[in-house]
């Protein structure tokens, strides 16, 4: 596969460019907290050794709320109405594999039974331009659940870092396309090719496959006890994670005849999450839902798709407002399940 | 109806809710009647018992609902029939006005009054004013722009992104 | 914390005493008194015949200068111009447009939340009990009528008295000299104030039937907290003894000097001499106290 | 000299306390709650510039549950909460056991040093570095820089603005809200079973996260705790987006300071703002 | 749910200016409307059939109609549903006349409005659900607290009317202030001659059961049902045994301890005493703080001396339990405070009158005793401090009444009156005496009131001063009185002999207390207050309280029979029926999602909020939550409001009905 160059000068003009050509521009706010139409201009986050935004970029593809149609009721008879949707082509910068990486794995349920038009249209309509990761600290684990820091999957196109440029592989078909379309701001680049994974090597921090073996047969375990006991049942975790993808179905009225179904991010966490009309609540308690993150993330997840849900970019852990560290946790299954082994 | 107060040939009439107690405003709104006193004819009248009943939420409400404007009367201090009801209500008002202010709904769009049931006058005094300020306000644009994202099909046509 | 000391003109003149006594009490109690550095009058009754801007003004300047002073409580012993002082604040309180106008005036912000307290208010602070500690003299032999005159308890929402028309704080303060108060019924009553100088005579005629009372109620003195109420009951005693001749003196002291020699200070340092009605009779029946030995 | 564990365990093994919500130290050296059950768990609480959770949140969950009294880590500024809730007949002053401890202030991000400029902005306005009351005391208060009260002049900013400009202002900011309600898990004042925004049939607050609903939403959340909200800022703390909440409590605390001398959580004994009157409450703004 | 509109036209009136035919089309149109038609009177019986008709042809389960304000018709329209199976709940009204046709000229703006009012309402009643009237039976006895001359007269009236009452005295004996008066105004009768007769008919009267020496000590339950406990006082006297003889009282040796409360503390009376002779019941108590038995177990005199063995020294409180239907309070009035203040009062207190300082400064009161014939001096004017004769008298109305500074803003009616009597009576005693009143203005409306004043003046020559007194000393045994002519413009100074004060009425110290227990407001001053200062004023905000006589306001004896008879008369109306029925509008709490904070509680004006206990199957506490009684409910639905999660509703204003109509205004 051929490498490409493309100067950071170039890159600031590229974007200019984009935009002139009507496009959907979205890159890493100043702050460095999620992912925006209004990003750094500066492109500060093409830098990659800090942690990853604060809120993942899934909002792009999956918004915290979308409406499925409007109604309208006329004496009698209900009209629909299809929503319009963003049609213009949508450039993301500076994803990590962490981010990357979760567009595939949601897909996979977006596109299970009933294909989720609106995910899909976004997705089509979208190039993923992905960025080596040069950060891991204690919260990142992305090596143990099957990502490396890069990863280029989920990607259409990889950039990796060299000194006032980038390198830019070529993933997909759309990404070849758009290379071609704007051949003009790349070169093309016959150094050194990058070394293959820099920092596969480090030991691993959990293994995987002991934790699900163990998820298997551990439903009723005590850990779960006090694994979710300080947590406060918000949706925080959940809604910054770039996996997480349950959402709720509302109504929203809007007059005496009219409003618009829409489509809003949900999170196991909360305690009404799973009540039942009855008022039976089978996930009544913060233990119960902890034990479904977890194994929703780990197990079932997997169980159904062969994926993991979780690109270990711990978003959840750094936001969690009770320092609740996912991997800790999951640290410790690794733990019992060894020493069940053992 | 909505479309026809952006049609800009038409001269914008504001809409007000007014949230009325039932034994003194609205009382005092039959007696404007009964005295055939002319008032503008911008306000709809949405009765409660007590004053101490109206929460801060619907005042919210009306404002999503596309009021321009909200009004909100009842008996003056000591005459509640409910006692204290109204007492209740305006400390209630105290804090929220001052909130709303604060996120940016000057008072000019939320007013407030005293209307005994024999203050038929009074009444017309205060629908007119109200209804006054806030023609010369405009409509409250800003706030159904917030609506906007997803509420109003009818704005999506211009395009807007859902 | 010092006490901002508002002196006032009298303090100067006719009531020297009034000033000197102070400072000799407050000495002993150990409070520091902060004069006002260049105070001007308070305006007294002149003021508010002429210009009411002015009767406003005289006084909110020097609680300005007060205020420049990084004061927050403020002493004024004589109880008209406490009583000016008091009015001007709460008019400029009240009144936003007269604030603004003296403001302007005096070229300068005024904060109205300054603290303005008379004799009566300032004793009933310290409290009895810190008096107490410091008496040596022994009082018992002495009758007192407290006489309040008119500013000290007049008008009620400025003097702020505990009643208006039966006060009774200056009692509570002269007991804790250890001397006896006798219940009287003109403590209230105008001596006649201003019309001093003009009309002599009123004020003969209504001092007198305030001193007759006293004398009548078996008073050895009469205690006051005002210099123009001294001024008349003392100076102008001299005009009522030469109308009725044979009739017996009584003499008038400052509250503060009866308690300089409640506590022990040397009379003269109080200025007790100075005094029209001799005030001998009253020093005879003041005696050491007998120390108890445990 | 840390004391905190030993009377801990005492309080356990004394049953002074049932258990002990308490703070311990994770691998990051950051502090998070921790609920201590044994004299063994005792060994794992700790406290210092880093104890940044308000613990009495914790309360609403052992309160009639737990058999003895709940023992509880408190810092001053957290004291009023609990105060706060003694208040709203939420807890009794008799169900607890309080174990203030001296507070040398905390810090904004735990990653980071404790500094003046790492140091809560409530630390400036906190009422003391000692707890007003406890059943028993730890730690020594060691003085410590105040840090710029950067919400004050964000709050003057905002009052400068004109009506639209604030109202724009707001829904820059609300806008950014995703309704994961980590503001409302985490106050301690926020206590009702079900949530006013949880509940349909009818709809209160809409929950989509709309501007108009995300408006509405922070609006009734700070009414809510208008005369309630003690300050202890977590809801900013945990806003995943930044959003300056405690903005609107404060402002809505300071009405209530200004109009009624009201602060709640100082006394538990005083009546609570809201559900009391005054017919002298003033009303020049009611025609 | 099917919903059947009807426009009024109210013939011109709604018709002028609404297109009534249009507004029902309009109407029509509306989701969930099944029938919708207009009619130029819906209120007569033509139109009222319509509806009728509409209801049983197209099966309507709901109804809104478009007219007049809901105070004029709405029952008419309900009455009309229920009679043709509709609940009368699921009727809306909307108001079109008062509020949209009378106040507007466009036709244009009018039908447009009209509209709009009409979805309101039509969005409103989709969200109603059939209610029913709350019943509540009632008992029929009634309690009468106080029995001064309110207290006896409302006690009558109620028993005549053949229901029971308890009549509950806190002092020995019933006859209150009445009692105490010598003469009475206008007529100069003897009070006594008059009461007398009414307090023994109260004593004699089967359906009355009279309580002396007993206080209300709780009051639960609501109109109709109240359950009231209350506190026997121990008279140390087995009042079943005691015969009235008085014997134990006048053997009692403790005779110079305790001043007479009757003779206004102008007289002693015994340790073991009966108030007065006619004192009703004639059964004498024992003073505990004076009878020596009960200091140091010595003299037990009158158990000696009593044949029936009555004396019980161990007899304790007791507390009996009473249910009622209806309760009056009539606790009446006291005098205002002069000497001294009290502490934390808003009483500031006269010093400078003397009063408590100098003996012949007296009030009212007690000169009303020194002029009785069976007071102190049986009724010669002899002045307390010597017993002489005083050969002038000065009398000075308005002592705190009308006074802001000392407190009291409002004029006690009264003493304007009492003072003229007093200085008649004076008169009429010592001929040749000077009488001056002091005077403020002179308030003497009522039959035969001013001429009875003229008559003072005229021919009693009492010399009226119109001025205030400043003060009052004493000098050479003559009480120096200082004051001013207004009229003359000049001070005047009398050397009196004696001084009456006409001191302010003001209510009972402990009748906030009460009004605490009763649950109904009072004023600042502690007088009760009621529902509506003109159109109903004898009821209180609280179901079935009522009140009667000077605890409600300053008033003299006529004014308080009949207030006394009202407030009998209003206990009878609720007595005429076995059922009450109320407005089925009360608030409703949802303990699944209530959190228990009782804010609800805090600002409920009827304390109808109690704390409900949710316990498992194994009585393990699962939370506390607040619960509606509704028979105090009066449905203001402030709780509702102030439940910040909602958990609590008010019937009949329920939220979803509310934003129901908020939302239609998005529609305007």
């Amino acid at each position: 596969m051929k490498l490409m160059k493309i100067e950071k000068a170039n890159l600031s003009r590229l974007i200019d460019q984009l935009k002139k050509d009507n496009h959907r521009v979205i890159g890493v706010t100043p702050d460095g907290k999620r992912f925006s139409e209004n990003f750094d201009e500066s492109l500060k986050f093409m830098e990659t050794d800090t942690p990853p935004t604060a809120i993942s970029f899934k909002e792009h593809f999956f918004p915290k709320t979308e409406a499925l149609f409007h109604y309208k009721n006329n004496n009698g008879a209900i009209d629909l109405k299809e929503p319009v949707i963003d049609e213009r082509k949508t450039v993301v910068f500076g994803a990590r594999p962490c981010d990357s990486a979760s567009l595939p794995i949601l897909s996979k349920v977006f596109n299970w039974d009933y294909a989720d038009d609106f995910f899909n249209r976004r997705v089509e309509n979208s190039i993923i331009i992905g960025t080596e990761c040069n950060h891991r600290d204690d919260w990142c684990f992305c090596n143990e659940v099957g990502l490396s820091q890069e990863s280029e999957k989920g990607s259409d196109i990889f950039m990796i870092p060299v000194e006032d440029a980038f390198l830019v592989k070529t993933i997909s078909e759309k990404g070849a396309k758009f290379i071609e379309e704007y051949s003009g701001f790349f070169e093309s680049y016959t150094g050194i090719p990058p070394a293959e994974n820099k920092n596969g090597h480090e030991e691993k921090k959990f293994d995987y496959d002991n934790v699900k073996k163990w998820l298997d047969s551990h439903f009723d375990h005590g850990f779960w006890d006090e694994a979710g006991e300080t947590c406060l049942s918000c949706g925080q975790c959940a809604f910054v994670c770039p996996t997480c993808h349950c959402f709720d179905i509302v109504d929203e009225q809007c007059g005496t005849c009219s409003g618009v179904r829409a489509k809003n991010w949900d999170a196991c966490q909360f305690s009404l999450f799973t009540k039942h009309a009855s008022g039976h609540n089978p996930r009544d308690s913060r233990e119960k839902r902890y034990r479904q993150r977890i194994s929703h993330k780990f197990k079932y997840y997997n169980d159904k798709f062969s994926e993991i849900l979780c690109t270990g970019c711990g978003r959840c852990s750094r936001g969690c407002p009770v320092s609740i560290d996912i991997l800790e946790l999951v640290e410790e299954i690794d733990h019992l399940a060894h020493s069940n082994a053992g | 109806m909505l479309l026809q107060r952006y049609n800009m040939e038409e001269k914008f009439e504001p809409k007000i809710a007014a949230f009325v107690c039932n034994w003194c405003t609205y009382t005092g709104a039959d007696l404007a009647g009964t005295s055939r006193l002319k008032q503008q004819p911008n306000a709809r009248l949405i009765r409660v018992p007590c004053t101490g009943r109206i929460d801060p939420v619907f005042i919210i409400k009306a404002f999503e609902s596309g009021a321009d404007g909200v009004l909100v009367s009842g008996c003056h201090p000591g005459d509640c029939h409910y006692n204290a009801g109204n007492f209740h209500a305006r400390r209630r008002w105290i804090m929220f006005r001052e909130l709303l202010e604060f996120a940016g709904i000057d008072s000019s769009r939320l007013h407030f009054s005293w209307v005994s049931a024999s203050e038929g006058k009074k009444w017309v005094d205060v629908i007119d004013g109200v209804t006054e300020t806030v023609r010369k306000k405009g409509p409250f644009d800003q706030y159904r722009k917030m609506s906007r994202k997803i509420e109003l099909p009818e704005l999506e046509e211009e395009g807007v992104e859902i | 914390m010092n006490l901002g000391y508002y002196p006032g003109c009298s303090a100067e003149g006719t009531g020297k005493e009034a000033d000197l006594s102070l400072k000799e009490v407050f000495k002993v109690l150990d409070i520091g008194l902060d004069e006002l550095e260049d105070w001007s009058c308070c305006g007294a009754t002149s003021a508010h015949v002429t210009s009411h801007l002015l009767s406003v003004a005289l006084p909110a300047r020097n609680l300005l200068l007060a205020q420049k002073q990084g004061l927050n409580e403020l002493l004024a012993p004589c109880a008209a111009c406490y009583s000016r002082l008091v009015s001007s604040q709460k008019e400029m309180r009240l009144d936003e447009k007269t604030r603004m106008r003296v403001e302007e005036l005096l070229e300068d912000k005024m904060n109205t939340g300054m603290k303005i307290c008379n004799l009566l208010q300032v004793f009933e602070e310290i409290g009895p009990e810190k008096l107490k500690d410091h008496i040596t003299a022994d009082l018992k032999n002495l009758k007192v009528a407290c006489y309040y005159g008119c500013l000290l308890v007049r008008p009620a929402d400025i003097a702020l008295a505990d009643d208006v028309e039966d006060p009774h704080s200056m009692e509570a303060i002269v007991e804790a000299t250890g001397a006896k108060t006798v219940n009287w019924n003109f403590k209230t009553e105008c001596c006649g104030a201003a019309h001093s100088i003009a009309h002599t005579d009123i004020v003969v005629k209504l001092s007198k039937k305030i001193l007759d009372d006293a004398i009548k109620r078996g008073a050895d003195v009469i205690a006051v907290a005002c210099p123009m109420c001294h001024s008349n009951l003392d100076m102008r005693q001299i005009a009522i003894i030469d109308q009725d001749k044979g009739r017996n003196p009584i003499p008038v002291l400052y509250l503060t000097e009866l308690i300089g020699l409640a506590m022990g200070i040397d009379p003269a340092a109080l200025g007790i001499n100075s005094h029209y009605i001799d005030v001998k009779p009253i020093l005879s029946k003041i005696t050491k106290r007998e120390v108890v030995c445990a | 000299m840390n004391g905190l564990n030993e009377v801990c365990r005492e309080a356990i093994s004394g049953n002074k306390a049932a258990l002990i919500i308490g703070y311990t130290e994770d691998k990051h050296h950051h502090l998070k709650p921790f609920i201590a059950h044994t004299e063994a768990d005792t060994d794992k609480l700790t406290y210092n510039h880093n104890a940044v959770n308000n613990l009495a949140v914790y309360l609403h969950r052992f309160r009639n549950r737990t058999e003895g009294r709940i023992g509880i880590v408190v810092k001053p500024c957290d004291l009023k909460a609990i105060t706060a809730l003694i208040q709203e007949n939420r807890v009794k002053r008799d169900d607890l056991y309080v174990i203030g401890v001296n507070c040398s202030g905390v810090v904004k991000d735990q990653n980071k040093e404790f500094s003046k400029e790492n140091t809560q902005i409530k630390c400036k306005t906190c009422a003391g570095k000692t707890p007003a009351w406890y059943d028993v005391v730890v730690e020594e208060s060691v003085e410590f820089e105040l840090p710029e009260d950067n919400n004050a002049l964000l709050m003057k900013q905002i009052e400068e603005m004109s009506a639209e400009e604030r109202l724009e202002f707001w829904n820059s900011e609300f806008e950014k809200c995703i309704k994961c309600y980590a503001c409302r898990e985490v106050c301690p004042m926020c206590y009702c079973d079900q949530c006013i925004v949880d509940k349909t049939e009818p709809r209160w607050i809409e929950s989509s996260a709309t501007n108009r609903a995300n408006f509405a939403w922070n609006m009734i959340r700070a009414f809510h705790q208008a005369g309630r909200c003690i300050g202890c800022g977590e809801c900013d703390r945990v806003c995943p987006a930044d959003i300056p909440l405690s903005l609107l409590n404060r402002k809505m605390g300071m009405v209530a300071f200004k109009e009624f001398g009201y602060r709640h959580g100082t006394d538990m004994n005083a009546p609570t703002l809201i559900g009391t009157f005054s017919t002298s409450d003033h009303e020049e703004f009611i025609r | 749910m099917r919903i059947g509109v009807f426009v009024c036209h109210c013939g011109e009136n709604i018709g002028r200016t609404v297109d009534c035919h249009a507004v029902a089309e309009a109407c029509a149109h509306f989701p969930g409307v099944a029938h919708s038609e207009d009619y130029k009177y819906m209120c007569s019986d033509p139109g009222q059939n319509l509806i009728k008709q509409a209801i049983r042809e197209k099966g309507l389960d709901a109804v809104v109609v478009g007219s007049c304000s809901p105070h004029m018709h709405e029952k008419t329209f309900r009455k009309a549903c229920a009679d043709a199976g509709v609940n009368p709940y699921m009727v809306e009204i909307a108001n079109l006349r008062e509020h949209c046709s009378w106040i507007h000229d466009d036709i244009k703006a009018g039908t447009r409005k009209s509209i709009d009012l009409m979805r309101f309402a039509v969005e409103k009643v989709k969200f109603n659900v059939p209610l029913s009237p709350i019943r509540v039976p009632v008992t029929k006895r009634t309690l009468v607290i106080g029995g001064g001359i309110s207290g006896i007269q409302a006690a009558l009236d109620v028993a005549n009317a053949g229901y029971e009452v308890v009549l509950v005295e806190k002092e020995p004996s019933i006859g209150g202030h009445m009692s105490q008066l010598s003469e009475t105004f206008p007529t100069l009768d003897c009070s006594q001659c008059i009461l007398t007769p009414r307090m023994v008919e109260v004593y004699q009267h089967p359906k009355i059961k009279l309580m002396s020496y007993s206080e209300v000590e709780k009051v639960d339950g609501f109109i109709g049902n109240f359950t009231v406990t209350i506190r026997k006082k121990a008279k140390s006297i087995k009042e079943e045994f005691c015969t009235g003889c008085g014997l134990c009282a006048q053997k009692c040796p403790i005779k110079k301890k305790a001043l007479s409360e009757f003779d206004e503390g102008l007289s002693f009376r015994s340790a073991m005493y009966v108030p007065f002779p006619q004192a009703v019941p004639n059964i004498p108590v024992i003073d505990r703080e004076v009878c020596t038995y009960f200091k140091n177990g010595k003299c037990a005199l009158c158990k000696s001396v009593c044949g029936r063995d009555a004396i019980d020294f161990d007899q304790q409180d007791r507390f009996v339990k009473e249910e009622v239907g209806a309760i009056i309070v009539a606790t009446g009035y006291k005098l205002y405070t002069i000497d001294k203040k009290p502490e934390g009062s808003i009483y500031k207190g006269y010093g400078e009158y003397g009063y408590g300082k100098y003996k012949d400064v007296i009030d009212g009161l007690q000169f009303e005793r020194i002029a009785s014939a069976s007071g102190p001096t049986s009724g010669e004017i002899l002045r307390p401090s010597d017993n002489k004769e005083p050969q002038k008298i000065v009398f000075i109305q308005c002592v705190g009444s009308r006074d802001e500074s000392k407190g009291i803003s409002y004029c006690s009616k009264i003493c304007c009156m009492y003072t003229a009597k007093h200085a008649m009576l004076y008169k009429h005693k010592v001929h040749h005496g000077e009488a001056y009143v002091f005077y403020m203005d002179i308030r003497s409306g009522g039959k035969n009131y001013e001429e009875f004043v003229r008559r003072a003046i005229e021919e009693d020559h009492v010399k009226y001063i119109r001025g205030r007194v400043s003060k009052i000393y004493e000098e050479d045994g003559k009480l120096i009185v200082r004051g001013e002519d207004t009229i003359a413009g000049m001070p005047v100074t009398i050397d009196a002999d004696l001084v009456v004060l006409a001191t302010a009425m003001v209510p009972q110290p402990e009748a906030s207390v009460l009004a605490q227990t009763l649950g109904v407001s009072y004023d600042k001053y502690g007088y009760f207050q009621e529902v509506h200062p003109k159109l109903r004023p004898v009821e209180t905000a609280t179901g079935g309280i009522f009140l009667a006589g000077a605890c409600h306001s300053p008033r003299d004896i006529p004014e308080c029979v009949s207030m006394a008879s009202a407030a009998a008369a209003k206990t009878m109306v609720l007595f005429g029926s076995d059922m009450l029925e109320r407005e089925p509008v009360v608030a409703e709490v949802d303990p699944s999602t209530c959190a228990g904070c009782f804010y609800c509680k805090k600002v409920c004006a009827y304390n109808a909020i109690d704390i409900n206990e949710i316990r498992d199957r194994k009585g393990q506490l699962q939370k506390v939550v607040a619960h509606v009684n509704s028979g105090l409910c009066q449905g203001c639905g402030t709780c509702n409001a102030t439940c910040p999660s909602k958990s609590i509703e008010l019937i009949g204003f329920r939220d979803d009905q509310i934003f129901a109509q908020i939302n239609a205004f998005a529609e305007v």
